[in-house]
């Protein structure tokens, strides 16, 4: 069991209805821990749609995460 | 170029400002491009428009795409400023202004910033309609989520 | 479009003038370009400028081009204003501005114009260099004609 | 013999002297015209590196002139 904090934009933080959180998982990468989310919320995308930043930094789905890591999943960007 | 040289902007900015700091006697060409916000988009009737950012990983995006552009294209300066927060229509979204000694340079590196932002800057974009429904865009599920608002 | 989108200024003017009647709810972008007078140019320290244009041809061609522009691109409105006389370093020589639905339009509209002013508006360029020569820029036998002033 | 209108601009001005003038000439047309006021003021240009323009239009240099026109030698641009 670890902690992640995570944090919500867009479409993913009107459906998770707040924009930030920590949470307590098994999921060992990002990939298992949308899964998990994707159940408990209903998000509408799936992780071939998403990218994801771990700390900050665009990362891997199947990165490694630790405690205290900070999670963001990015949905298709629509800037401009 | 700074640290700065891609900004967030939480409320609408003059672009005489960014532009100020970039006059320098050896460039022969500025090239710019505004980003408006339209009243329409794919066929329906907009009236206005919400940009939302990742902060911490849009500013760092975006300065990533001015070093490639400082390696890509002989330029001097460039700035980029994006709106985040309520829009209307007409109001500038997205702000790029580059420098160079030769006008090529600057158009190609005005248009490579322009395009990498929208493509890859954490950013998201939420429509408003005349029809009083709303939604993300690029969200493909939206259309299955519209909501009233 | 209207008759005056190509216009010759004789004194310095501010690019918001031609820009502010551009100004639709329908446009997405605008993409403009500044060509400032350099300090430097094919290797001599320059400082200072004079554009002398044949006014009436100049400004038939100019809007021809702005004709083209809308033939061959999907824009809304565009504007050109170049400058005639004695300009200093930094000051702006030519202005275009453009505006469209989408980006790509905007951008390759008001590279077109700029391009082709650059090649087939009869304006003519002398440059006044530091060591106190000058000479007419592109007339090839200018080397040889080199005067003091 | 006819009288043709010349305006002068940049190089061709500084040469002559004088930006315009009224010339009473029997040249039918504006490379011949050219080729009398190149010999009489010693323009640096010869017609391969100009333009010319005929009542405001760009036009061959081959064009016939008529009673009244107005010619303009047009050396290479370079604006912007």
């Amino acid at each position: 069991m670890k902690t992640i904090r995570l944090q919500y934009f867009a479409i993913l933080r009107e459906k998770r209805g707040q924009s930030e959180e920590s949470r307590q998982t098994t999921a060992t990468c990002p990939a298992e821990l949308y899964g998990e989310l994707k159940a408990a919320f209903h998000f509408p995308l799936t992780t071939e749609q998403l990218r994801v930043a771990v700390n900050g930094e665009f990362s891997a789905m199947d990165t490694p995460l630790n405690e205290g890591d900070e999670v963001v999943y990015i949905p298709p960007v629509a800037g401009g | 170029m700074t640290q700065e040289s891609f900004l967030l902007a939480g409320k609408a900015f003059d672009p005489r400002d960014p532009a100020s700091s970039m006059k320098n006697p050896a460039a022969g060409g500025f090239s710019s491009f505004e980003g408006w916000v339209r009243n329409h988009n794919e066929g329906r009737d907009v009236i206005s428009l919400e940009y939302e950012a990742y902060p911490d990983l849009a500013n760092r995006e975006g300065n990533r795409i001015i070093d490639e552009a400082f390696k890509k294209f002989d330029i001097i300066d460039t700035r980029c400023v994006h709106r985040t927060g309520h829009l209307q229509v007409g109001e500038i979204a997205v702000w790029v202004g580059v420098t160079a000694k030769h006008r090529q340079d600057a158009f190609r590196s005005c248009r490579y910033i322009i395009d990498e932002v929208k493509a890859r800057v954490p950013i998201w974009k939420k429509e408003h309609y005349a029809d009083g429904h709303s939604g993300w865009v690029r969200c493909e599920h939206c259309e299955a989520h519209v909501h009233r608002h």
